[in-house]
């Protein structure tokens, strides 16, 4: 069972990883964050679902469209948002924009746009982990898009083989960018595929918070008893254009009404009319939640911009280490 | 020749289009793959509208495998199709530096002849808008060293429709690498079919005293820079390297045994790149010749940060080449004038001012 | 059914096989075939038993691992053997040796040693098939290795997708040089990944060649009808070192006694009993068929050995076609 | 310093062997993994008895996924481990380009820092017994142009160990290249832990007239090329480049100051090679200097056929460095006699007449 404190701070999560990512998009055309910028938009649960099951000596890996990952995970706001401006304060010092997250002090150990490129990563700090037999977790996220990727499974099958404690989150959104899952991949179910390769395997929903949570635990408890790594999918959509800030369904590339009925069963606005329903949060908590989120944005939007632009001529440092 | 009358003016990602259309009229071997080829934005609109025309079958998109797509485009080539296989970054086609190497360069040599991989593989180098350190390679270098690679980057409109259709005439594999800041770029294109030849590259201007051979956008950044030089009565000699590999080196020899000086644009990172090449070829075959050290004018040895202000600086210019230009004529004293001529307005990340990304 | 005529095919196939695989391994320590050699001995089978299912028109790749794959196929002998002599009348004039084999006239169009490296080929070659609207067929072998490999996932994936006419056939014979299959790829059979990529697939006896062949006409009926690929897992036993003339079991890395089990099993004499037994072969045909193969044999080393040295001077040429 | 009794005769391969074991007894962070790491032959004999000695868990096998493991060698490094990963081709490893170049090199970069590393990546480069156009590659242009990798290429027993030990102790990822003919060479090797610097040259010998600069197995035939100088009263300089990249090329700068004249040799093919970067780099500093125009001996650009008589000319040797050295040096009329002098006894294509394969 889960705690009615528990409740409200996966709310407050998606809350806040909502409203962040609506004051990207906001911003975004003034033209000041100049990098690609993959939106987490309505895939939201899936990040703070799977990190409340974390606990502090756990690693995760994130993708390209890695804010909700890095952001549930506990990185910090400003320096993401000093990223993104192209600041020193940035997570990267400006290094890497929104394609590349770190944030060491709290296990968010990277994330890079190389489509599978984290995967394996993942697999080895498990495979660390194990060697120093330790009782961490590893996670990766990653997309219905990997799963055309040789690398995938050349990481299923050693995690598998060795049965190491990594938890491999597949957020199934149905797109690659414009092409729909059926045209990239065969009709069969993606986790049966990891299932196939030896793996713990479930599905879930991806838009209900605690589902992912309840899943995620499950898996969690699998790696740290020693039983090996689980292959989550978790279906879930994306709302706003595959890059950049816009909705882009004029494209014509999804069905009429997808999205329509992907908002309707928002991660956050069901969890809200949940939560409030059972009486754990109340209208006036919601406000204030929003106030505060909105004022730490703020705050972290002036950290950025007021941020120190780097000096391209310190920029062939820290090559080697 | 083409009358002037069937001239017009084309950017190069229409050129490009251009010459996909006309091969998939031409030959029904041609075929176009790649990730979002069929999609809305259409590979930078340079296969828009293709896939309406010609089927799903001819002008296709893909699973995200990069290595596997190109040993399955090798394998459709050695049954005798054409295929054009399209990766939307230079740095997604590492994935498949297997099958390129291993099977697509070697394939003819190996089995004597008996068979063929006519393929064309287009990688597009990217720039600006926070490309970063995995989407901004430009790794000819890596190709170009491989025997049985052609290697081409063509720089104008022009040459991206005549090269793309040489490459896919030609019947072997064709790495055609496009800088993404060509695609916007016009020039005289005539409409119908002709081939620029894949090899060698192309003397743009007569001048004297240093001889500078550019590769890719580079050739843009270089006429900018002669065209500087020459408001101030310098003229110098402009080498558009297309053909990078194999390296047929003529016409730069004998451009520098006219001019006597040496430097070379390239689009790619210093060190080990194809501009080592170049400088080392003149210097065994123009020794006689040279009179001042050969200069590289290219990418820092190190991955490009992603924030616009980390990055200024990162890509040399028009600039860069023009003072490495008077600093061999003894013309120092020139450098800062020339330095505020070739200023660029607007922000450095972008190749014109209402470029916003956001990919 | 299979008729009379056929059976004796296919035992002529495997006799005159193993016979020239047995002759290469006696000769090999004159070290006058100066090329790494990987025999097939005791896997005689899987090629023969799917070669019988092929029309001249389907096309075939072989691996690392290829000389069965060759000449099942009906590759010319005295050009093999030039080919491992290094001489101009090989079938790559010498450029190739034993891990690279071509005979494009009976549709061989190719193995390679990389491991992986010839099956997104097939899969390519089918879909060139698709396109043109042919009923042809493309075929690749590959061992137990490969799936380990991420390019096999994505070629499956691929063929999967797009129903394409290829037939992929997996010699598991349990062994990737010195490593067991169990320290590579967790504990699940192979077939029934390929089956979780959306493949038909089947597992069966690779030492009993009508049993393979019986699958093979099973695939090729499924790719010839437009029903898409097929997967089929052999197993089978390489009684010989790894690489290599001899045998290996004083090293060690096979369980006493496994050898010899499957050398009880082998598919030469196995069938030759059988259709002695069956009164479909004589002793007296058993005995002309090794003396007429003898001689090819013979004949072959003989074309071989007065072969033509290619110049060092002319291997510039054909670098591009 | 090591003591004169410290020092035994150890081959290439077991001292590495010897930094290995060193290694693992050392820090615990260590580990190798390769295919057939812990088997029967175990690369060579360079891991042999390791897995008994140190464990499974230490000394790994792994499935053949060249990409996958990488990544995943990368992922443990991140954690503060220091895996050694190996590839028993170097041929095998262009499936880990992937991983290798957008992630192994960048990392510590992208990241400002925030992480490193430590990774060790054995390559071995075939030669001989037919290993042809997919077993032979020596491709170290392609990493030695990646900025963030190390490229290193010793040449001796004793570099070997040291190198390796370096190697293992750097926080970068580190591509470290053998030439299979190097493994049975021996040479004197303290058996106490000391590392070889990963960067830069070592000059071998002073001399007049040439410097030839060589690379990996090229130390060993440009050392028989300089003793069969030195027996005909020429006496040349040689320059060991172990340490390929980053490139720190003062040693070579400074013997060509002193000499004059350049060759350099490669085991790699020679256009846009790595001898190319150096050909450019003494071209740019050391123009006043050259008194010939700088050479390079090294493959041709094409892949190695399998069959002994079609390899045979394709490796150059002692042979075509001293002949080199005597048309620079203006004594073509010695070169007959140094052509007999230098002749190879036994089959060309074995490090040793005993050498039978069969891999
Ligand atoms: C190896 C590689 N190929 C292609 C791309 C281009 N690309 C970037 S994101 C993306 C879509 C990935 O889809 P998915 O994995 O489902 O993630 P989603 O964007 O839906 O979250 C693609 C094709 C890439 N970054 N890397
Ligand atoms: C990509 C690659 N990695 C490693 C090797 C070395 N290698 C050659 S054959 C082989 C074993 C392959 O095993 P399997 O696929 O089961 O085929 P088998 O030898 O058993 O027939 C290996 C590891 C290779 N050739 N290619
Ligand atoms: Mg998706
Ligand atoms: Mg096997």
């Amino acid at each position: 069972m889960i705690a009615g404190a528990q409740q409200q701070a996966l709310y407050q999560q998606l809350l806040r990883i909502r409203l962040v990512e609506e004051a990207l998009a906001d911003r975004y055309s003034e033209w000041e964050m100049r990098c690609p910028m993959h939106l987490s938009i309505g895939q939201e649960a899936v990040a703070v679902g799977v990190s409340a099951a974390l606990g502090v000596e756990d690693v995760v890996f994130g993708n390209h469209r890695a804010h909700a990952h890095y952001l549930a995970r506990g990185g910090s706001l400003p320096r993401l948002f000093a990223e993104l401006y192209g600041m020193a304060e940035g997570c990267c010092g400006g290094r890497g924009g929104s394609m590349h997250l770190i944030d060491p002090e709290v296990g968010f150990m990277g994330s890079t746009p190389i489509v599978g490129g984290t995967i394996p990563l993942a697999v080895g700090a498990a495979l660390a982990m194990r060697r120093a037999d330790q009782k961490r977790v590893a996670v990766v996220y990653f997309g219905d898009g990997c799963f055309e990727e040789g690398v995938v499974h050349e990481s299923l099958n050693y995690a598998a083989l060795h049965a190491l404690p990594v938890i491999f989150v597949c957020e199934n959104n149905g797109y690659s960018v414009y092409t729909r899952l059926q045209q990239r991949q065969p009709s069969r179910p993606l986790h049966q595929l990891a299932a196939a390769h030896g793996l713990h395997s479930a599905c879930g929903d991806g838009n209900r918070v605690e589902e992912v949570r309840a899943l995620a635990q499950m898996a969690v408890a699998r790696a740290r008893g020693g039983d090996g790594p689980t292959f989550l999918e978790l279906a879930t959509y994306r709302w706003r254009e595959h890059c950049g800030p816009n909705y882009d369904d004029e494209l014509g590339y999804r069905p009429d009404g997808e999205l329509a009925q992907w908002q309707e069963r928002c991660p956050l606005s069901h969890y809200e009319r949940q939560l409030l329903e059972q009486g754990i949060l109340t209208p006036t908590e919601v406000t204030t939640a929003r106030q505060v989120i909105g004022e730490e944005i703020e705050s972290a939007f002036h950290f950025a911009r007021n941020g120190t632009p780097p000096s391209g001529a310190e920029q062939g440092e820290n090559l080697y280490g | 020749m083409v009358s002037a009358a069937e001239q017009r003016m084309l950017s190069f990602a229409e050129a490009l289009h251009e010459a996909f259309d006309l091969a998939l009229a031409m030959d029904d071997r041609v075929f176009i793959m790649g990730e979002g080829v069929p999609d809305p934005r259409a590979i930078f609109a340079t296969t828009a509208g293709l896939a309406e025309k010609y089927g799903a079958d001819r002008v296709r998109d893909m699973p995200l495998a990069e290595n596997g797509m190109t040993g399955i485009c090798i394998g459709a080539a050695l049954m005798g199709e054409r295929p054009i296989l399209i990766h939307q970054r230079l740095d997604f086609a590492l994935l498949s530096c297997d099958q390129l190497i291993n099977n697509g360069a070697k394939w003819h040599y190996m089995f004597n002849g008996a068979a063929s991989v006519p393929l064309v593989i287009r990688l597009i180098v990217g720039r600006g808008w926070g490309q970063g350190p995995q989407h901004s390679q430009s790794l000819h270098a890596l190709f170009a060293h491989i025997p049985g690679l052609k290697v081409v980057m063509p720089a104008t409109a022009y040459e991206a429709k005549g090269m793309m259709l040489a490459a896919i005439a030609d019947n072997n594999p064709v790495i055609f690498i496009e800088h993404r800041w060509l695609h916007p770029l016009q020039d005289q294109v005539p409409s119908a079919y002709y081939t620029v030849s894949l090899e060698g590259g192309a003397l743009l201007q007569r001048g004297e005293g240093v001889t500078v051979v550019a590769f890719s956008y580079m050739v843009i950044e270089a006429l900018r820079a002669a065209r500087a030089l020459e408001e101030v009565g310098i003229q110098i000699e402009v080498v558009n390297m297309r053909g990078v590999s194999p390296l047929r080196a003529e016409v730069v020899l004998q451009s520098v045994k006219r001019t006597g000086r040496l430097i070379v644009a390239d689009i790619g990172a210093t060190s080990f790149g194809v501009a080592a090449e170049l400088v080392a070829t003149v210097a065994e075959h123009c020794f006689d010749s040279l009179l001042a050290p050969p200069q590289r004018v290219a990418n820092p040895d190190y991955p490009l940060p992603t924030s616009p202000a980390a990055a200024a600086g990162y890509y040399p210019g028009a600039v860069d080449i023009a003072t490495r230009v008077l600093t061999l004529l003894g013309q120092e004293s020139r450098i800062e004038q020339m330095q505020q001529r070739l200023q660029r307005e607007g922000p450095e990340d972008v190749p014109q001012s209402d470029f916003h990304g956001p990919f």
